[in-house]
């Protein structure tokens, strides 16, 4: 049982410091909440109205985010390939179908767009229709509907 | 050398601790994720220890779902964060509070 | 270090009984054909087609179901895949609750996609996987196929409830969500591994099997790796006080999911959790019971009491739940097949109820899904006598007021309970039952209020007002006449295999 | 068989259903004609069942519907038990309740709730049917209920009269006193015996304590004197007239009042492990029906009169049980639904001549005037007198008969009862049809005239039925009659010493020597007065003073514990003490609301201080 103590004093600790901080922030912060005034960022001049925009790469994290996805799916045929022979034909359906819910995705995310470099289009919601290829053919063509 | 069994349990521990700790403390929800990460890599060294120790083939094939789980975890919760950056433009999980009460 | 063999000399692939792994099929089929179809045809798969192919999938399941239980009856439960799934009443009747939910919310969620003017199959596509996950928690006969069938469930419902794209409640709910249920799941899943290490398999049976013929004599291991289990479950379940989220999630997510959520996450985990606890870790009831004693009165008594408090629909709700947890933990503390009969029974009648409530909700809700006041229930009935007489019976079933299916899922959990000699637990529970009585009384009567009120008229749609009409008729037909039911849940209990 | 006798019980329920889906869309007549419809159905549905069970070996036929409840041992099935006994009751009780639903047609014209009349009608006759052929207590019970709901609907039609709505509230409540008499025998029965249905309860009926047999049949006599309006719940009857005559005639005379007396017989088996609990009942029956009589001879209110006669016919059913003569009494409750039905009626139609009038004052002379009301009233008069050979002579003859074997002082209250019946018969029906016309002040000066056939048929019909229902159990063919059918539903009948011929006519001659003299007196001393202070004392017309005993023994009591309840015990007690409870729960309920503080690692950190929590604990327990 010996070993485990250190899990035990671990959680212990975890818990005592986290709600220490807390209620140490709680008593050693001072209470005054800063003013709006001393927030902004010009004490005088216009009011911002929004805030200003930071760099937040969102392709950067939604390719980051498929690779990360297929990466690690991958690591299910290692363990296929070492034995493949002995699975025989049941092995190769398994991983066929296996591989086909995971193309799935692949077919879906390349259908999204989320694939394509450029500049970032919006989908709005709610006009199915309005999408860059849609609205590109529009003006080549006389016939959205044909092109959609 | 042989290392004790023991001494990776403990490592697993201290790491789950770790991350456990991590997700109290931090603010930001990506740490957080990491923090979550890392508990659940922490499970994966119990595992395989312990597959070692039982001389059994099971635990380590645990380890392959566990780690597969994660990734997909993190693709869910990252997508997440985007959607909540686009709005606030933080990822401070500490500026969610209008669901309260 | 020397290396271990991972590469034995011959491979038995494990037999595999298909009809037992049907609904997962089914379910996950359905998905991965709505992304095929999203991703190839180049129009948008419209509202109506994703939510057929969910319906034809879900009435699928419940067809499978119905054989299975042919199956069961011929030549009794079994398990497939090396053990790693089970084939019993219990599993059966479970799946089949999951099925009707989906069913149900999928009709719901329909309207009020098209109310909201989404576009695409992503809604069903997740509804469709996790019910399949749902389903593989009520099959699962191993700690490793319940953490996939959990994170399954888990990780489609954090993407429906960040669905609303309009309210920014709904990104910071699932962000919550997520980073609670990651923690949970870890801490499941570390569970899993301790009790591994201490009983050398994450499968049930063997589990059961190895604690029934060894005595343990350092159980520290073990215990420690089912109290984190035991954490896990509770997070899922919302039993205090792993329940923080759950008010926050319930109101931030769209509606149709928070009745989704509701019932489709209270199957699959009491289902797994009635499974570890009762027959994997039965041999230790008399360790994990003071731990659920205390479970069900903070969840009882947290939910009820601060339910008292709220004046949005969904949260109020949500407490709401919470308490009904507490009640279904009462089934499993009991711990005898009375007690899962009637752990089943509850679920089973709790779940149509749940999503019909919320169907109500989603429709008061209105445009933009943000009418969620009590006060907006005001006089409901008067204007609209049968959707406000619907969402009392629905409330008053709730309640466990007679002649609704509440009742008699709450007589059975209590009586169970009292059974094994859990009298003052029964009666702190009920105590929490008569709080929890003043605040859907004070709902049902707000419905009946006759103060004039400002109101639109609430356009119910077709399919909406099916779901509603037949969440109440199950309340009333089996709070009426629950013998049948009452029958097949212990015949269901009685093919449940430890 | 199965089918056809599901049917007896679904049609009406079917009927209901009916008008209540298709109300709006019927007219009046056609409402009617269904719902009268449905009943005359579930009549032939009934017929078909009695031949068919006529011709089975076994004449007890369980009908497994569904299994309604299944709790613990408590295992309850909707099911229909098929034997003489009740297949007797369903026959009479859908016959004379489809004349009634044709009676109705026509006297509830034109009044503004129809529709609701008819659906309470078929709904009462659904669960009249459902006491009648449910196989278990419970479903009985459900029956009971059913029709204790439909009575105070239907007492209570005219709800905007103060007196009506107030008698329906009368009679609902002395039906909830009989009512826990029934809900105690059931517990009683449950606990002892394990089960709940008839034939389960009789099978173990041997092995209950004569205290507890005692006590169960004691039980089931509060719920019969309830239901069947006899001492000392009985006073509920007679307001209960306010109803309209077709409710007072069906549920009020024929049905619903005797379901005391089926439940009685029903449960003969268990009465016959309690002697003393017979003699109470044999007691109860006979003071009742000698208290009631004396009353209905001082009673001004034509239907007030019926009331008392029904309650002290009902004493003779009930005193009959008590004897043992459990055919005898479903003798005199068959005869007696056809007569006072009849009786019922035509009062009915009287009333309807009169716009509305019940004071016999002002009658008199109608003979004239009502060409089929006069010879079928005439008829009715004097079947109830005991006049041969009509069927009242016969029935309760059969009755006294048994009553002088078992007991001469409650047969010669018997015999007194049948003399006062004879009199205040003779009283209703020379004020009614003879002497001289005081009615033209209610009529406006014109002429009564005659009700519709639609009411004049059902007359006819009963009048038919109370002079040949004799022949159904005629004294020297018991065994080939009523009798003989049903005897093989009584688990015991109280040993028969071989009589006389000759006693057996004395007995007769006394009792038409009984009905003569009641005759006699009552037409001599009524024939030229309409008003008599000495005899019609207010002792009697005010029933006994017995409203005023329980007002002031139960009634003023309990009201002035109400108003302390009210005042106190609610406003300070109950309100103090929920509201503190209430505000102390809000309270700590707020502070447990503060943990829901909506940061996500504050969730986090009570999550993981529960998680530590468990894992002390359970390692604590392991050192």
């Amino acid at each position: 049982m010996d070993q485990y103590l250190p899990i035990l004093g671990l959680l212990l600790l975890g818990v005592l410091f986290a709600s220490g901080s807390l209620v140490a922030s709680a008593w050693l912060a001072p209470h005054k909440r800063p003013t709006d005034a001393k927030l902004a960022p010009y004490e005088c001049g216009i009011v911002p109205e929004s805030e200003p925009p930071q760099r937040f790469p969102v392709r950067f994290y939604l390719v980051a985010m498929i690779f990360v996805i297929f990466d690690i799916e991958v690591v299910f045929m290692y363990p296929f390939a070492v034995v493949f022979r002995q699975l025989h034909v049941f092995g190769l359906i398994e991983i066929l179908t296996f591989s086909l819910t995971v193309f799935a995705a692949l077919v879906f995310l390349v259908s999204e767009g989320a694939l394509q470099w450029g500049p970032v289009k919006y989908l709005t919601p709610g006009m199915p229709e309005r999408t860059s290829s849609s609205t590109i053919v529009r003006i080549g063509r006389d016939d959205p509907e044909q092109a959609a | 050398m042989n290392v004790p069994a023991s001494w990776y349990l403990i490592l697993a521990a201290v790491l789950f601790g770790i991350g456990a700790f991590g997700l109290l403390t931090r603010r930001s929800a990506l740490i957080m994720f990491m923090c979550i990460e890392l508990m659940l890599n922490a499970v994966n060294l119990t595992f395989v220890t312990f597959a070692r120790t039982l001389s059994d083939i099971g635990g380590q094939a645990t380890v392959f779902f566990v780690m597969v789980v994660a990734a997909a975890e993190v693709t869910v919760g990252l997508g997440i964060v985007v959607a909540v950056f686009r709005r606030r433009s933080s990822t401070s999980v500490d500026e969610l509070s209008e669901l309260k009460g | 270090m020397t290396t271990v063999p991972v590469v034995s000399s011959s491979i038995t692939i494990p037999s595999i009984h298909y009809l037992a792994i049907l609904p997962v099929i089914i379910l996950l089929g359905a998905s991965v054909v709505l992304v095929f179809a999203t991703a190839l045809v180049r129009t948008k798969v419209t509202q109506f087609v994703a939510s057929s192919v969910t319906v034809a999938a879900s009435v699928a399941v419940l067809v499978v179901t119905y054989f299975q239980w042919r199956c069961l009856d011929s030549s009794g439960p079994s398990t497939t895949i090396a053990h790693a799934i089970v084939l019993d009443g219990f599993s059966v009747v479970a799946t089949g609750v999951v099925a009707v939910s989906l069913l149900m919310a999928t009709l719901v969620a329909h309207d009020w996609a098209l109310r909201e003017r989404i576009v695409g199959a992503e809604y069903q596509i997740l509804a469709l996987a996790a019910s399949a996950g749902a389903v593989l928690m009520t099959q699962a006969n191993d700690l490793v196929v319940i953490f996939l069938g959990l994170e399954i469930l888990s990780l489609g419902l954090y993407v429906l409830v960040a669905f609303d794209r309009h309210r920014h409640t709904s990104a910071e709910a699932a962000l919550k969500y997520f980073l609670l249920g990651g923690f949970a799941s870890a801490i499941f899943i570390y569970g899993a591994a301790l009790v591994y290490g201490a009983t050398g398999s994450t499968n049930l049976s063997t589990m059961s099997y190895f604690l029934a013929s060894n005595v343990l004599t350092h159980p520290g291991l073990l215990y420690a790796g089912f109290a984190l289990l035991i954490v896990g479950f509770s997070f899922k379940i919302a039993a205090v006080p792993f329940h923080l989220w759950s008010p926050d999630v319930y109101e931030g997510a769209p509606t149709p999911v928070t009745g989704f959520m509701a019932s489709i996450v209270k199957v699959g985990a009491f289902a797994a959790f009635v499974r570890v606890l009762i027959s994997a870790l039965g041999t230790q009831i008399d360790t994990w019971r003071p731990i659920l004693w205390v479970l069900v009165v903070l969840t009882t008594v947290v939910g009820a009491s601060v339910a008292l408090l709220q004046r949005n629909a969904k949260r109020m709700l949500a407490y709401s739940s919470i308490n009904h947890a507490g009640f279904i933990l009462l089934g499993i503390w009991a711990g005898t097949t009375r007690g899962v009969a009637s752990t089943l029974f509850y679920i089973v009648t709790y779940a149509p109820t749940v999503v019909a409530t919320f169907a109500v909700v989603t429709l008061v809700g209105g445009l933009g899904d943000e009418n969620h006041s009590i006060g907006g229930y005001r006089g409901l009935a008067r204007r609209q006598p049968w959707l406000g007489a619907s969402m009392c019976v629905l409330l008053l079933s709730q309640l466990g007021a007679p002649l609704t299916s509440g009742f008699y899922a709450k007589y059975s959990v209590l009586a169970s309970t009292i059974d094994v000699g859990g009298s003052p637990l029964a009666l702190i529970a009920l105590l929490s039952a008569a709080i929890a009585a003043c605040f859907y009384l004070r709902w049902s009567s707000a419905l009946y209020s006759d103060e004039p009120v400002e109101a639109t008229r609430i356009v119910v749609p077709l399919s909406t007002g099916i779901v509603i009409g037949v969440g109440v008729a199950m309340t009333l037909v089996f709070g009426i006449w629950p013998g049948p039911l009452v029958t097949l849940c212990q015949h269901a209990t009685l093919l449940f295999t430890p | 068989m199965a089918h056809v006798s599901t049917l007896i019980v679904i049609l009406p329920l079917l009927g209901y259903l009916l008008v209540l889906i298709n109300g709006s869309r019927l007219t009046e007549r056609q409402i009617g004609y269904v719902a009268t419809g449905v009943v005359g159905l579930s009549f032939v549905a009934s017929v078909v069942t009695f031949v068919l069970l006529l011709h089975r070996h076994s004449r007890q036929v369980t009908v497994h519907l569904f299994n309604w409840i299944d709790v613990g041992t408590l295992h309850v099935p909707a099911a229909l038990l098929i034997d003489p006994l009740s297949i007797t009751m369903c026959l009479f009780v859908t016959g004379i309740s489809a004349l009634i639903h044709l009676y109705s047609i026509g006297y509830m014209h034109g009044e503004k709730d129809y529709k609701k009349f008819f659906l309470y009608l078929n709904l009462f006759v659904f669960s009249m049917l459902t006491l009648v052929l449910a196989n278990n207590l419970v479903l009985t019970f459900v029956g009971w209920e059913g029709v204790g709901v439909c009575s105070y609907w239907l007492v209570s039609y005219y709800f905007d009269r103060d007196s009506a709505s107030s008698a329906g509230k009368k009679a609902f409540i002395y039906n909830r006193v009989g009512d826990v008499g029934l809900l105690l025998a059931m517990f009683l029965l449950f606990s002892r015996t394990g089960t709940l249905t008839y034939v389960g309860v009789f099978a173990r009926a041997g092995s209950l304590s004569p205290t507890v047999a005692t006590l169960v049949v004691l039980a089931l006599l509060l719920a019969a004197t309830g239901k069947s309006a006899q001492i000392p719940l009985f006073n509920w009857l007679p307001d209960a007239m306010e109803g309209p005559t077709p409710v007072s005639a069906l549920i009020h005379a024929a049905t619903m009042v005797t379901a005391g007396v089926y439940l009685l017989v029903r449960m003969s088996p268990v009465l016959a492990i309690s002697s003393s609990g017979r003699l109470t009942i044999a007691i109860i029956g006979g003071v009742t029906a000698f208290v009631a009589a004396t009353i209905a001879t001082s009673q001004k209110d034509i239907k007030k009169v019926l009331a008392f006669s029904t309650v002290s016919q009902i004493g003779y059913m009930v005193l009959a049980v008590g004897v043992g003569a459990y055919a005898a009494a479903i003798f005199l409750m068959v005869s007696h639904a056809f007569f006072k039905a009849l009786l019922f009626l035509g009062s009915g139609s009287v009333i309807h001549a009169l716009n509305g009038e019940q004071d016999l004052r002002k009658m008199g002379a109608l003979q004239r005037f009502l060409p089929l009301t006069f010879p079928t009233f005439l008829i009715g008069w004097l079947t109830i007198s005991g006049v041969p050979p009509f069927a009242g002579f016969w029935s309760k003859g059969d009755v006294l008969t048994n009553v002088f074997e078992h007991n001469k002082i409650l047969w010669v209250l018997g015999v007194v009862t049948a003399i006062l019946t004879a009199y205040y018969m003779s009283r209703l029906f020379v004020l009614t049809f003879r002497g001289t016309e005081r009615f033209r002040e209610v009529t406006h000066g014109h002429d009564p005239h005659e009700s519709p056939w639609v009411m004049t048929l059902p007359l006819v019909v009963l009048a038919v039925l109370s002079v040949l229902g004799g022949l159904l159990d005629l004294p020297w063919i018991h065994h080939d009659s009523l009798a003989g059918f049903l005897s093989s539903t009584f688990g015991y009948v109280a040993p028969l010493h071989a009589q006389s011929t000759l006693s057996q006519y004395g007995l007769a001659a006394v009792d038409v020597a009984a009905a003569l003299i009641g005759l006699a007196a009552a037409i001599s001393i009524w024939r030229s007065r309409t008003e008599d202070e000495r005899l019609t004392p207010a002792f009697l017309e005010h029933v006994w003073y017995w409203d005023d005993f329980y007002d002031a023994t139960i009634g003023r009591p309990l009201e002035e514990l109400a108003v302390f309840s009210d005042v106190v015990v609610e406003d300070e007690v109950i309100d103090g003490g929920v509201m503190g409870l209430a505000v102390g729960i809000s309270r700590s309920a707020e502070s447990v609301r503060k943990i829901q503080s909506g940061f996500v690692r504050h969730y986090a950190l009570a999550m993981m201080l529960g998680t530590a929590v468990l894992v002390v604990f359970l390692v604590a327990r392991v050192s």
